[in-house]
């Protein structure tokens, strides 16, 4: 298989989807004559046009909200929020009118929505431009929301996500951009929901979503190369739907279980995760479900800090080193 | 900082002296007005009762304890909703804030469903899940029925963005009150609307309150708040609601624009409602006075404004009247009848209708775990 | 001491806070004039004048923004959401420029704001005014988050908001206002992030805030007048900070736990707790600590189902049945 | 629905033809540049100057990769903020959005603790923690330093509204792009600054662009973007921001409006940025023609228009020109070189300055666990 970027992977899922459904359009700040903030939709404006990729104004609540209601009425609108962390501004747009007009219309109308851009920290911008609002967001019923980690997941689940008839928020991250992986020629899509266990283990059970993933690999390797401990690394891939039962089989099989997230802690994901492998492995676990998030603060700016800030792999390996 | 005598003078402005017969048939040479036939004025008169009727017996239901939390009505401001719904083709549409009733019934919803919604009933529209504020009828063009103040205006924007897309000759009439205005997310609408051409009619249903607060205490303005459209380029009109035919002349105007040049138009309409603004506000008659209530009630009521007009256009009889009457208060009551008979929904339905995935199962490449109550 | 209902508790509670500090305002949408939606705020508009008591258009995101901006300068305003539900159209104010603005000036700004307002379901109003984020904000580091549940605590807890120099969001419930209870005359004032043991019991833990300690407080009369169960009822108040020792200590005493709250499941406070007891009280728990939350879906309007959708006394009772 | 040429048209027609020697003492005659002394003025042409040197010896420090992240310049902007804060009196106050170097060196910020920020160092005025986007300085009367486009806007009203409630005869500057327009928190803190009349100043920095997006491709308008006031009621007017002459004289009036008479003004003023977005901004000349940018730079630059009135004026000699420059460099490398040697924060402050009442120990009754890393 070719390897290709992120970026790259996830730009040919894009490109595909406008071809094949005349309903999907892109649309956002800077993605059409800029080519993108991070060029995810380069080259798209020069192919499909004014039509299919458009050019916002800073108006998130205002262009997400036009997005929802285009998709009402069986557009297909594809959002980029140039960083996720701007979805604060938009916010009502997105939890109340995407998440419950299906609900309080007693299902009468849909909303096949995607929101996707950037929900990360860890690229030295400062607090207000490095949340990841991906538990908050979750907390909604009526939304999806999906954290790809790998070029070959974020090009199948963007094709899943425009597909989707419901709300699906994708959550992307600069830092993953530029990765390369195998990516098929042919088509394919990956159902939304379900985790991919991208390293088998026995000791202990890693869990994390988007980039935390890679940390996790990382710090799988050296475990296992320089401590003998091997790690399983459970990538959830979306974060609601939550796929439970390659949690609850991973956990039943190592007995321990580390969740790691870019998130900050407090009703992070791994709360959520930590919740359920208790209450449903409760006499499979060794010890105590152990999270590691990010350092309880604001994103810091100082570069070395936030790299401290954020797991990373040294962090994973003495959280796991306490655990066994 | 805010001053509420001026305000009431203001309010006292708007509302004194009556209008005189001529005012009164303003928009009737209006071409939408003029070759209007008999049975279309009377379809006008008889859909504006109907709504009138509609909302007295749900007011009633509320006071007898059938009806709880936020009940709306849009007693005294029927000339607006019928007279703009009342233009619509095919693929018009429309989408408008929680004081839904009088649009929802413009646009033929059927009187049963939206009772059983009050009620909380399996039968009403949304199947007892939306209420009173949250009414939608898709089939009719109809998106809404929308609680958060102004939170429907980029989605209005949005349905008159997808009616370009695909190429379809139509509008979206997009309707708020005047407290709506205030709100970021509308001018960030009229922004869209204008810089990309979008056929969309934002209509500024102008009460002269946003629930106690008066115009003057919530908005800066100089001469109206449809001039706010002037910093966008965008058109603008501002016409007195109270009269249906010059509520169609404007919106049509509006209407052409959209349809021929997709343009945006920003029309504000003077309107007022008599009620608190809704059936649980005790402060009704506090932020305005009793008199001022009373001499709108007489002299600017839009349904006996229309009346008076038909009568003397011989269109309308009182005989007629008196069947319209009857028969708007028949299908008000039976509605309510209707509500009352019928069942609430199952507990199963608190889970259904939130994900399509969920709701086709299937259909869609779904795994995992979507619903977490245990 | 007297018996006054919570919604005249909060009040004296603003009122004695205006008279104290001079730099105290209260603004919000018809909180003067029209004595406030829910008249917590009635008669202070008469009695402090407009400069205290100021009526704001409907512009959440812009006076909520102008109380951040102020407070900056020394003012402490006390913003009233008419429904916490509205948060939303000013979700980037509140997260971004009052969270995040302390941290990023190096601590040479403080934002002594307070937002409060009714944070609640139940009342028949459908989804878009029901929301309850109390677990989304007080994931926010530089937010502070406080429940209260009864006259006593709203009173004691609004007083310690407003002369807090962070930014407390005070979420109170509308089923509440009418409730009453004992509250002395004397001037008192009580911690933010201390929690409080409202019933002592040896068989299990019920762990709640706000109004869900109410229901909670019924289930565990009828628990033990019906079925002889001693439930310990504990009262967070607070759930940033939240008083992790509190909950430890009772969960240590009864080794079980059941977590009830009115927030969605998904990454709601209770999931904090959850990992918190398996994590600390792991050898003391008798199994899996469980939870009780709204069903979850967006708010139904249908009163009967939105009453079977919250946490009930009926509910809380099957619930540790179940677990006992 | 965007179409880019026309917009490359505007453009030509905002930059050429260059403005004759009449034209650039535009404002000269304005009693705050009449009372002008020379020391005055040369300290305006140094403190351009200072700033150009400041931001060009940081981005060859981001080009040595010594800052990361963003690092949005304001070359060719400098007049702008060293015109209105020049005006500055006791009670006045800015805050202006992520392009904020300009405006901090204006009000007096020292540029060690601004150099030291951008490379992260626990010596910079956020200790590290803000960065570029985010630099504070409430001493100075400067609140940031906001990196949520419009997000400083209401924060600006707020620190008018704290200044009236406090009976301070003083105003709040807030700067802002011309993209930062299209935010609907913006149109909410216009309505609330008109209605409750607060001391606040609106200064839109037009530089033609919003990232890659020309002022035509994202606004909707007819003349300007500052009539968008005029919905509100609210004072408004437009100059030419390249001339600190003119910049002062438009300023001075919103200042005394807001000071006399405690109303707000929304200011407009044109300029230009040379470089890209930010300097990573790969496309700096892509959406923009490389003639557009060479051209304004030679007939438009603030700092050579303003060395040529005061050489014409005779208060400047090319060798205290030359003096400013040599020591403005100097200062410039300085700050470099004190940000090198600086040391880096110690972990532990990445959870100082989250909470008051953390960093102030058994000052508040505060109890419970605040930090959740364990
Ligand atoms: C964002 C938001 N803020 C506040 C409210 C509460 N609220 C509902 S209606 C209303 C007044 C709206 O007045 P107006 O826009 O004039 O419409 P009218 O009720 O007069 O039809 C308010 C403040 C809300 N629903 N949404
Ligand atoms: C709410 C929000 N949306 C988008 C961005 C990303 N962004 C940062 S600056 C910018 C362009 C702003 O242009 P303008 O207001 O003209 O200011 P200028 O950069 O020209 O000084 C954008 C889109 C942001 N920071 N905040
Ligand atoms: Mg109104
Ligand atoms: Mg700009």
């Amino acid at each position: 298989m070719p390897l290709i970027t992120y970026r790259q992977a996830l730009k040919d899922g894009l490109a595909e989807e406008i071809i094949r459904d005349p309903n999907v359009l892109i649309m956002g700040e800077e993605v059409a004559q800029y080519n993108g903030a991070y060029k995810v939709t380069e080259g798209l404006w020069e192919r499909f046009g004014d039509k299919r990729v458009v050019d916002a104004p800073i108006s998130e609540a205002g262009f997400i909200g036009l997005g929802i209601g285009a998709s009402m009425l069986g557009i297909r609108p594809v959002m980029e929020l140039m960083f996720f962390s701007f979805a604060y501004v938009a916010w009502d747009q997105m939890v109340n009118n995407a998440a419950c007009v299906r609900y309080m219309s007693g299902g009468l109308i849909n909303v096949p929505i995607v929101i996707r851009g950037p929900a990360n920290g860890g690229t030295n911008v400062g607090a207000t431009h490095s949340h990841t609002p991906e538990n908050q967001l979750a907390n909604f019923p009526g939304l999806k929301v999906v954290c790809p980690a790998t070029p070959y997941d974020v090009k199948g689940l963007i094709k899943s996500a425009i597909r989707d008839n419901d709300p699906v928020y994708f959550m992307e991250n600069t830092l993953l951009y530029g990765m390369q992986g195998e990516v098929p020629v042919e088509e394919y899509t990956i159902p939304i929901g379900k985790a991919d266990v991208k390293r088998a283990g026995t000791d202990i059970t890693l869990i994390a979503h988007g980039r935390a993933v890679i940390t996790c690999l990382k710090a799988a390797e050296l475990l296992a190369t320089e401590h003998e401990i091997s790690c399983e690394v459970v990538d959830l891939r979306s974060i609601r739907p939550l796929d439970e039962e390659a949690i609850l089989a991973s956990v039943r099989k190592t007995h321990r279980a580390l969740l790691v997230e870019e998130n900050k802690p407090f009703c992070g994901v791994g709360a959520q995760i930590s919740h359920l492998i208790q209450d449903k492995a409760f006499d499979d676990l060794d010890g105590p479900v152990k999270r590691l998030s990010s350092i309880d603060a604001p994103a810091i700016y100082s570069d070395p800090l936030e790299k401290y800030q954020l797991p990373n792999p040294q962090r994973v390996i003495e959280a796991v080193l306490k655990m066994i | 900082m805010s001053n509420n005598t001026t305000t009431e003078v203001n309010q006292e402005e708007e509302i004194a002296p009556p209008l005189d017969a001529k005012a009164l048939a303003s928009g009737r040479d209006h071409p939408v007005n003029v070759s209007l036939k008999a049975e279309g004025k009377i379809r006008l008169y008889t859909t504006m009762v109907r709504i009138r009727r509609f909302e007295e017996r749900a007011v009633r239901a509320y006071q007898q304890g059938k009806i709880g939390g936020f009940l709306h009505d849009y007693i005294g401001q029927e000339s607006i909703a019928v007279g703009c719904c009342s233009l619509m083709k095919e693929h018009d549409h429309v989408i408008t804030a929680y004081r839904d009733h009088g649009h929802a019934i413009a646009v033929g919803m059927n009187q049963n469903a939206l009772m059983a919604e009050l009620y909380g009933k399996v039968t009403g529209c949304s199947k007892g899940k939306g209420g009173s504020m949250h009414y939608f009828a898709p089939d009719k063009n109809y998106w809404g029925g929308h609680g958060i103040v102004a939170g429907q205006t980029p989605l209005g924007t949005g349905l008159a963005y997808a009616l370009k897309y695909k190429g379809l000759k139509g509008c979206c009439m997009c309707f708020m009150g005047d407290g709506a205005v205030n709100q970021g997310v509308f001018h960030e609408s009229l922004n869209l609307a204008q810089l990309w051409k979008l056929p969309v009619i934002y209509v500024i249903e102008n009460n002269g309150y946003s629930m106690g607060t008066s115009l003057a205490r919530s908005s800066a303005f100089s001469d109206s708040l449809a001039m706010r459209a002037e910093g966008y380029n965008m058109a603008w009109d501002t016409g007195n609601g109270h009269l249906i035919y010059e509520v169609r002349a404007k919106v049509a105007a509006a209407i052409e624009r959209a349809h021929e040049h997709s343009l945006p138009t920003l029309l504000e309409l003077k309107t007022y409602r008599y009620r608190g603004h809704s059936i649980a506000d005790a402060n009704a008659e506090k932020y305005r006075t009793k008199d001022e209530i009373r001499r709108t009630r007489e002299t600017k009521d839009p349904i006996s404004i229309f009346k008076t007009i038909l009568l003397e256009e011989k269109v309308l009889t009182e005989d007629i009247a008196k069947d319209i009457e009857k028969s708007a208060r028949d299908e008000a009551n039976n509605a309510a009848d209707y509500a009352d008979r019928s069942p609430y929904p199952p507990v199963e339905d608190i889970t259904n209708d939130v994900y399509w995935s969920v709701d086709n199962p299937g259909k869609h490449d779904n795994h995992g775990k979507i619903f977490f109550n245990d």
